[in-house]
Order: structure tokens, then sequence, then C-alpha cells
């Protein structure tokens, strides 16, 4: 049973989708999606314990070795995000039974939960296979109901967002599928071990075309500035539980997949020696930060906000990994991780405003927090770790990367890191300032207290922010292990 | 050598006016159809890789030797899959977006919500 | 001969680039979709060409078919006319367009020959074991079909569940769920012709028998020429949009039901991946069809690309017939 | 042998002339259903005699049965679908162009 992990841990959440659809009832359907999530969890951090100190396990689907079938390739680099995106849907089915029957109408929220189920699938195929094609097509399972999620939020903005979404997202997932052509083209081959090896040098056009087009199609999925117009709308407008998930895991994929390309499939020596990559990601990663958190700051809606707060944070971990230098790749990893957990934790408190105010409208919290003391306890406590507040997630990783950037001399990078921490705490303290020190406006109805499943959520994944600020050594030390697996070479 | 790579251009092209079918027209429904033009372009890049000269379709038979790659084609046949499913799901947010705004012009709608006593 | 063929192909380009230019032109919406219609055909009949049958018959069934159903479903629910482009969102789009086609004429500088049998497509040793060896391990003589169902048939099931999501989302988005059952034939939406057209109906009822026939030949029929579930389960589709087009949703809707298309979608994907839970309970690695029958792994590999390819059929069956009905049935309450 | 490719030739050259008509007259003709008119020979005329040229040259009877069955098949889909198109314009309509104005 064990040899067959790295399959049941996707096969799961695929043969929940459908069983969603037959059970028709929304309990049972979430049910399904929660089980799901806890066994895909379970199944990611079995496979992280038994992982070989520095190899991998491959799987070969249909019993066809590497490059005539597909191959599932786990090393310390994906059981890593593994872990994160099965973890954030497990918060997602405890936080989504109340939130999706608020926001979602009962006859069609078991189709919710298939959708839920398919994203995570997704989210997870991508992660574990080591083939290219492979890639896109989980990329459209996940993409695909990732639009369908984003369209079922409250108002009808949420459409046109869902829209702009699927096009942009389209447009992303067509430019990956020209790179892979191209590396095909090139090779003869899809499996990012045998791409690895058979690749034509450095001075080869066509090379130098694929790196691009999958660089581009990613970023857009990524949403890395310039190319981020399509995450606002969609991260403001889904449903509360579909932006918990989607801000915890689904970008950060796209870096992945961004990652496993760069470093395994093309390599180091290729990707880096024929275009300048290393300049190129940093300039977005720089640009990235300044906008986001720039634009963060003039934000009037809550998820909005943070939507923007994610663009920003997406600098941060691109401009990690541009560096292509072992600290910088660790400081990348380490920030997926502190990010989502961060991310995921005010997207929960966002949830929980929505939920009992109708909406997360920045002046619709003026003077809460006397009457939420622990919802605003918690956005605090999130917030600060957004900044990077020392003894926080946020801090560590940021530390990680200022240490990275200053070790290869890139100091208007590390400028740019501090200048985007001050806007951060512009706009984290605007929300304080709201919710602490402004009068309450309007009639004070009273509040229904918050569900309990939802404070839950919420407070394990501050606590869990605060565990990762306060000890980072076994985190660091997983993030190095994938930094490693990456650098080293093929898989 | 006949003009070795006319067939990538011939796909290349359709492909550059898919694109700015797509980014040029604020119609949805013309963005959709843009999009659709842009994905079978790559369809072709694609399939023109496996051809092989005096190549036959790869359906094995004894008085044939010569056959065109068979994977590019089992790619396209799921990245064709992929295309109506975006199709169907980009032209459903349509008709729901045209139902709550009464257009199909993203412009327009965008414009709507940006009037103040929008909902 | 490549001379013809070059011809050929040129003059189905022309063709090509003509329903393109016309697509970006026109502003009237229904040729615009038409021209998209003709523009999937022609690009069946260059895959034709270029051999990829299975590809052509899909494209065929697919572009010009569903989903131009599916584009005038739409625009009869919407607006068929559109608005003159602004110019401010062509400069844009232009140096986009440009811009990514430069990338792409930089790129085919050093791609491989076209058609060249020196290309690193055709000397890898995927090349050899799938025309080849595939016959001892498979046996199937349509390779694109031994390709897809079994060495890449992990991504074959995640084909299945990209339809099948489309089924689940579209539904969510405009389905009629319970409560809302299958309206009577008399509120019959557009698209019902009732009375006087008899040539239709006749002629509708004569070719309906011979189409859900042809559906089934090229369900069963994938293994030793161009077809297989997929196609399969669009022109079962397509026999379906026809007779709801000749004598409308309700009665549609009598004789397949929605609720049984509702089961049958998720029950395809179940088929899929119920095949690899077997096998893996056999004590293979996932889909690996081997383990259904020991003794004579060829069977085995016959009765897994036999079931695989069924529970294709069946989604993309009910998806299709679902997406249709969702935009139909939109029409009739709206 | 000969004149059965001679003959094939014919009907094949016949067919490609009845398309070109039809795509001419689909250009040329004055209202609707006349253009109708002119596609649908195309679709039936044309292609039936392209298809009997082909017939001709099968080198099988698998593919003759198959040529012979696209062949019905376009015979009843070609003018039914024509006389769909007239009958829904009709019914929304639309009049044909007559006498005079016809021939501009």
């Amino acid at each position: 049973m064990t040899a067959n992990l790295p399959a049941l841990q996707v096969l799961i959440p695929l043969l929940a989708a459908p069983l969603c659809v037959l059970l028709r009832t929304p309990n049972a359907a979430w049910a399904v999606f929660a089980a799901a999530s806890a066994c895909s969890f379970v199944f990611a951090i079995g496979l992280l314990l038994t992982l070989p100190a520095a190899g991998s396990i491959s799987y070969a689907m249909g019993g066809w070795p590497a490059p005539f079938g597909i191959v599932y390739v786990i090393d310390a680099a994906n059981a890593w995000m593994l872990v994160l995106v099965s973890g954030a849907a497990v918060a997602t089915a405890v936080y989504a039974r109340v939130s999706i029957a608020a926001e979602i109408e009962a006859r069609r929220i078991y189709l919710y939960y298939a959708c839920l189920c398919l994203c995570l699938t997704g989210l997870l195929g991508i992660v574990s296979t080591g083939d290219a094609f492979n890639i896109f097509v989980f990329l459209e399972i996940s993409s695909l109901s990732s639009y369908a999620l984003v369209a079922m939020g409250r108002s009808r903005r949420a459409l046109l967002s869902a829209f702009q979404y699927l096009v942009v997202g389209t447009i992303g997932g067509t430019f990956l599928l020209i790179g892979i052509g191209l590396a095909y083209a090139l090779t003869g081959t899809l499996n990012i071990a045998d791409l690895h090896a058979r690749l034509p040098g450095a001075d080869n056009r066509a090379l130098i075309a694929a790196i691009a087009f999958i660089g581009i199609g990613l970023s857009i999925k990524m949403a890395l500035v310039p190319l981020h117009a399509w995450l606002p709308g969609a991260y403001g407008e889904a449903p509360s539980a579909a932006s918990l998930f989607l801000a915890a895991c689904s970008t950060k994929v796209a870096v992945y997949a961004l990652l496993r390309f760069l470093f395994s499939a093309f390599g180091i020596e290729r990707s880096f020696a024929v275009l300048p990559l290393t300049q190129i990601g940093l300039l977005a990663g720089s640009l990235a930060m300044l906008v986001g958190a720039a634009m963060a700051c003039l934000q009037t809606d809550l998820k909005r906000l943070l939507a923007w707060s994610s663009i920003g944070q997406i600098g941060y971990i691109v401009a990690g990994f541009s560096l292509a230098t072992h600290d910088g790749l660790r400081a990348s990893f380490l920030h997926l991780l502190n990010h989502a957990v961060i991310k995921a934790a005010l997207f929960a408190v966002a949830g929980m405003l929505v939920l009992r105010l109708g909406s997360a409208r920045l002046e619709a919290l003026a003077g809460l927090r006397q009457r939420l003391p622990l919802v605003f306890a918690a956005l605090l406590l999130a917030g600060l770790g957004l900044i990077g507040m020392p003894l926080t997630a946020g801090f560590v990783s940021k530390w990680a990367l200022v240490q990275a950037l200053i070790a290869e001399a890139q100091w208007v990078i590390v400028g740019a890191v501090l200048v985007s921490s001050l806007l951060a705490v512009v706009y984290v303290g605007r929300v304080v300032e709201i919710a602490w020190f402004r009068e309450p406006s309007g009639a004070t109805t009273a509040i229904a207290p918050i569900p309990l499943s939802m404070q839950l959520v919420t407070w394990a994944l501050v606590l869990l922010s605060l565990w990762l600020g306060l000890d980072s050594a076994l985190p660091a030390q997983l993030a190095g292990n994938a930094a490693d697996a990456l650098l080293g070479g093929p898989r | 050598m006949i003009a070795s790579g006319y067939n990538y251009w011939m796909a290349m092209a359709l492909l550059i006016v898919g694109l700015y079918i797509l980014m040029s027209h604020a119609n949805m429904v013309k963005k959709l159809l843009g999009l659709s033009v842009f994905q079978m372009a790559v369809f072709m890049l694609y399939i023109s890789l496996g051809k092989v000269r005096f190549g036959t379709a790869p359906i094995l038979d004894s008085s044939i030797t010569v056959y065109s790659h068979p994977l590019p084609h089992v790619l396209i046949l799921t990245a064709i899959v992929v295309g109506i499913a975006t199709t169907a799901l980009g032209l459903a947010l349509v008709v729901r977006i045209h139902e709550a705004y009464g257009t199909t012009d993203e412009d327009e709608a965008l414009a709507l919500d940006r009037k103040p006593d929008a909902p | 001969m490549i001379g013809n063929v070059i011809l050929v192909d040129i003059a189905l380009f022309a063709i090509l680039l003509a329903a393109a230019l016309g697509i970006a032109h026109t502003r009237s919406l229904y040729s615009a979709a038409m021209l998209a219609g003709l523009f999937s055909l022609t690009c069946a009949s260059l895959f034709v060409v270029q051999d990829a049958v299975d590809v052509a018959f899909t494209e065929a069934a697919v572009g010009a078919g569903m989903s131009t159903v599916l584009f005038l479903g739409t625009l009869a629910l919407t607006h068929s006319r559109e608005r003159v482009t602004p110019p401010t969102r062509r400069v844009p789009a232009l140096l986009v367009a440009v811009g990514t086609g430069v990338l792409l004429i930089y790129a085919s500088l050093d791609l491989p020959p076209y058609a060249d049998p020196a290309n690193p497509v055709q000397q890898h040793p995927l090349t050899e074991r799938y025309l080849q060896t595939s016959q001892q391990e498979i046996g199937v003589p349509n390779v694109v079909t031994a390709v897809l169902a079994s060495y890449r048939g992990f991504d074959t099931l995640g084909e299945v569940a990209v339809i099948f999501t489309a089924g689940v989302a579209v539904l969510m988005l405009l389905g009629r769920l319970r409560g809302n059952a299958a309206g009577s034939p008399g509120t019959a939406p557009a698209g019902g012709l009732q009375g006087e057209h008899r040539v239709l109906r006749v002629v509708a009822k004569l070719l309906m028998p011979f189409i859900l026939l042809f559906a089934l030949y090229v369900q069963f029929h994938g293994d030793f020429g161009p077809g297989g579930g997929f196609q399969a389960g669009v022109i079962f589709a397509a026999g379906i949009v026809l007779y709801t087009l000749v004598f409308g949703l309700g009665h549609a809707r009598a004789v397949v039901t929605p609720g049984i298309l509702r089961m049958l979608l998720p029950l395809g994907l179940l088929l899929y991946a119920g095949v690899g839970v077997a096998t893996l309970l056999l004590g293979g690695a996932f889909l690996d069809y081997n383990a259904l029958s020991p003794q004579d792994p060829v069977q085995g590999q016959h009765l897994g690309i036999l079931l695989v390819e069924a529970g294709v059929g069946i989604t993309v069956a009910a998806a299709m017939i679902l997406l249709f009905y969702a935009f139909a049935g939109r029409g009739a309450r709206s | 042998m000969t004149v059965v490719l001679v003959a094939s030739w014919a009907l094949i050259t016949a067919g490609a002339v009845l398309a070109l008509t039809g795509a001419l007259g689909l250009f040329r003709l004055p209202d609707f259903y006349t253009r109708t008119h002119a596609a649908s020979i195309t679709d039936s005329a044309g292609a039936s005699l392209l298809l009997l040229g082909l017939l001709l040259q099968a080198e099988s009877f698998a593919v003759g049965i198959r040529l012979l069955l696209i062949m019905l098949f376009l015979l009843f889909t070609s003018p039914t679908a024509a006389h769909a198109l007239a009958q829904a314009a009709l019914k929304d309509g639309l009049k044909p162009v007559l006498g005079r104005a016809a021939r501009r």
C-alpha cells in the first residue's frame, strides 16, 4: 500500500469529485471533500516521512517506465508542496461547511464541493508529476475548477472576474502548451528528467523561446506583475472558502511548476545562461513587491486588499529563486509556506467578517474590535506576520530572503523589500486603525456569534504562523532540502 | 530543401490573428472565438511536429512502413477536450453575465460596476 | 508528391487565414461563430493531410460541431451584434500579438525541419516503442488509441476529469436543478420545430438510429481505426442535439432525462478511475492493465482499454448533452 | 481500366465545376433563397459527383461501401438542410426578391 502512496494522494480527491455529484446532498458532499482532503494530507505527510534522505520516489502510472509513460516523481521539493496543498485543503474543508452553506444556494452546494475536490486534484497532480504535458492537463483541471469556484461569488462582479480570470488563465495555459511543444520538438520527449538529458545546448533559439513561453505562461498563473490583473477580482469576489483555498496554494503551485521547469527540465545551466532570468526575476519581483503593497494601501475592501498583498508577496518568492542560489531557493520555499499560512489565516478572518457583516468593506469594520475581539486579535497577529515583524513567520522568511540577497550584493532589491514592508505596515495599520479607533458607524445591531469551526481554523492557522515564527528549525531544514532537490540536477 | 518551416509559419500566423482577436475585442463572445482560433493554431503547431515525409496515419498495417508520430496526436486530442471545456465554461459565464448586466461587452459591464449606484 | 501536399496545405491555410481575418473583421457574431466552425472544419482537413486522423475526427466533431452549437446557443440568449472595437484596445493587442509572433518565428529558426525523418521527435526511442513494440505489448493497430488509453492513460484520465469539471461547472452556473424538472412538451423552447416541418421530422427520425449506431461503431472500432470514446461521445451527443432541435427540449428531456445524465456524468469518470483502482487491488500499478489478466497481459490491455474508453464515452456524451441542455434550458426560462 | 479512370476523372471534374458554380451563385445571386439554392447545389450534386468519381477509383470494397454511405447521407441531409433554412427564413418573414429587382 505504501508503494502506491504517490498515486493515491491524487486519486482520492479525483474519486471524491464524482462521488460528490452522485451523492447530491450538501452534507454528504462536504463529508466526502473533507475525508478526501484528510486522506491526501495524511498520505502527503506519509510521503514526506518515507522519503529517503537525498533521493526520490518514482511511481510509473500504468506500469510504463519513464519516457514511455507518465511517472510521478516525489522528492524533497514536491513532498513539501504536497503537504502544503493538502493541508490548505483540510483547513478549507473544516472552514467551508458553514461558510459555503451561507454563501451558496443550497441546491448547488454539492457541485461546489465537487469543484473544490477537482481543484485539489489538479493542484496535487501538478505538484506530483514528472511529465511536462501532464502538468498542463492537471493545471487545466485546477484552473477550470478555479474559474467555477470564483464565479459563484455573491455579487455579479464575481461573474465578470471569473470570465477575465478564464480568458487570462487560458492564455497562460496555452503559452505553457506552446513552450512544452517547443521543448518536445527539440527532444521528442515529455518526461522532465529525459528533457533535461536531451535538450540541446544554450545557443538554441527554440530553447530560448520555450523557456520564455513557459515562463510567461506560468507567470500569468502566479499573477506576477505585470501579468497580475486577474488576481484581485478573482480572490476578492470568490466565496470566502474558495478565496482561502486559492490564496493559500493556487499561485504557489504555479511557482512550483515554474521552478520545476527551470531547474529540473531545462536545468540551471541552460535556463539561467540563455536568458538573463536573474535580472528579469529580480526586476519583476521587486516591481511586484512595490506595486502589490502600494495598491493594497489604496483598497477599500479587505479581501481585495489581501489579494493585492498576495501579488506583492509573490514578488518576494520570485526574487528569492531568481538568484538561483541555494539560499535564495530556500528563502523562496520558506516564504511559500509562511505566506500560505498567513494569507490563509487572513482570508479566514475576512470570510468570518463577510459571513456576519455581508461584506468585507473596510468602512464597515469601523470600531468593530470591541464587538468581535477574537476575530480582530487573529487579524492583528496574522497582519504582523504579513508585515514581517520579528518573532513572526513573515520575518523568518523575509530575513532569509534579505540574507540571500545580501550574499549576492543585490542592494537595490533589499531596498525594495524594506520599502514594501513599510507599505505593508501602512495597509495593515489602516485596517487596524479602522477597526480599533474609528467610531462605529450606523446601527449597532447585534452580531451573531461566529461559528466555532471557522474560528477554529482561523486560530489554528494563526497559531501555526506564530509557531513557524518562533521555531523555524524544521521548516527551514525542509525548505533547505527542497532547494537541494531542485539544485541537485535532474530527478 | 523546400521551405523547411512553412508549416510552422502557417500555424504561427494564425496564432497571431487569434491572439489579436482575443485581445482587441471587448465583446466576450468574440474573445472566446479568438481564444478558439488561438488554441487551434497551437494544435496545428503540434500536429506539424509529428508529420513525417511520405508517412501515413499511425494505424498499423503490414503493407505500410512509414508512419507519422502518434504522440502529438494524443496530446492534441487531450488539448482539444481542454479547449471545448474552457469554451463551454466561458460561454456559460457569458450567459450569466448577460443576465446580470444586460450586455456581453466587457468594457460596458465594467463601466456599469463603476457607477456609484451599482449593487 | 510532396509538392502537391504543399499546394493542398497552402490552399487550406488560405481558407484558414481568410476565416480568421473574417472573424476579426465582422461585427455580426453569428457570422463570426459560423466562420469559427468553418475554421475548425478546415483545420480538421489539414490534420487529415498531416496524418492525424483521430485528431481531425475530434476537431470536426468538437470544433465544428459541438462548439458551434454552444456558440449559437449563447448568441440566441444574448446579443448578436458587437459594438465597434475602441481603438484604444487595438494598439496593445497588436503589440502583444506581434510580440508573441516574433518570439515564435525566432523559435522556428532553430526548430527541426518540417516532416524530416531525422527529427528528434522521430529519433527518440519513444517512436520505436509506440510504433513497433506496442504490437507485442498492447496489440492495438491504432497506435493513437494504444498511447491514449494505455501508455499515457493517466493523461486521458485527466482529460476526462477536465470535461467532467466543465459539466459540473456549467451545471452549477446554468443548470435548472431539482424542483424544476423536465418541462412539458408544450413548453418546448425556441428550436422545437412543431407542426408544419414534416420533412425535417421525417428525415431526423430516419437518421437518428444511424447516428447513434455510428456512435457505437466509433466507440468500439477505435482499436482498429480512427475513433474512440471521445469521438463517440460527441457523436452520440450530436444525435441528441439534433433530436432536441427538431422535436423540442421537452421531448428530448423526456427521452434522455437530465437525472440520468447527472448520474452518467460522474459514473464515466468513476469507471475510468475504477479500472485504475482495480489494477491497484490486483497488485499492479495504477492503470496497469496487465494486472487485469496476469496470464495474458495483452488480453488485460484489451480489457482495460475497452473499459476505459467506455468510461470516456459515457462522461463525454453525458457532459456534452448536459451542456447543451443547460444552454437550451436557460432560453426556455427567460 | 483506362475507361474507368477517364470516367472517374470526368465525374470529378463535373463535380468540381458544379461546386464552383454553387460558390459563384452564392456571390452573384440576388437574395437569400436563390443563394441557398446555389449553396445546396455544391452540397448535393457537386459532392455526389465527386464521390461517384472517387468510387470508381476505390481500391477495395470497404472503401467503396463507405463512399456510398457518405453519398447516401449527403443526399438525405443537404436537401433537408436547404429546405429547413428556406422554411425558417420564410417563417421569419423574409420575402424573396422577385421580378426586375432580381436582375439588378
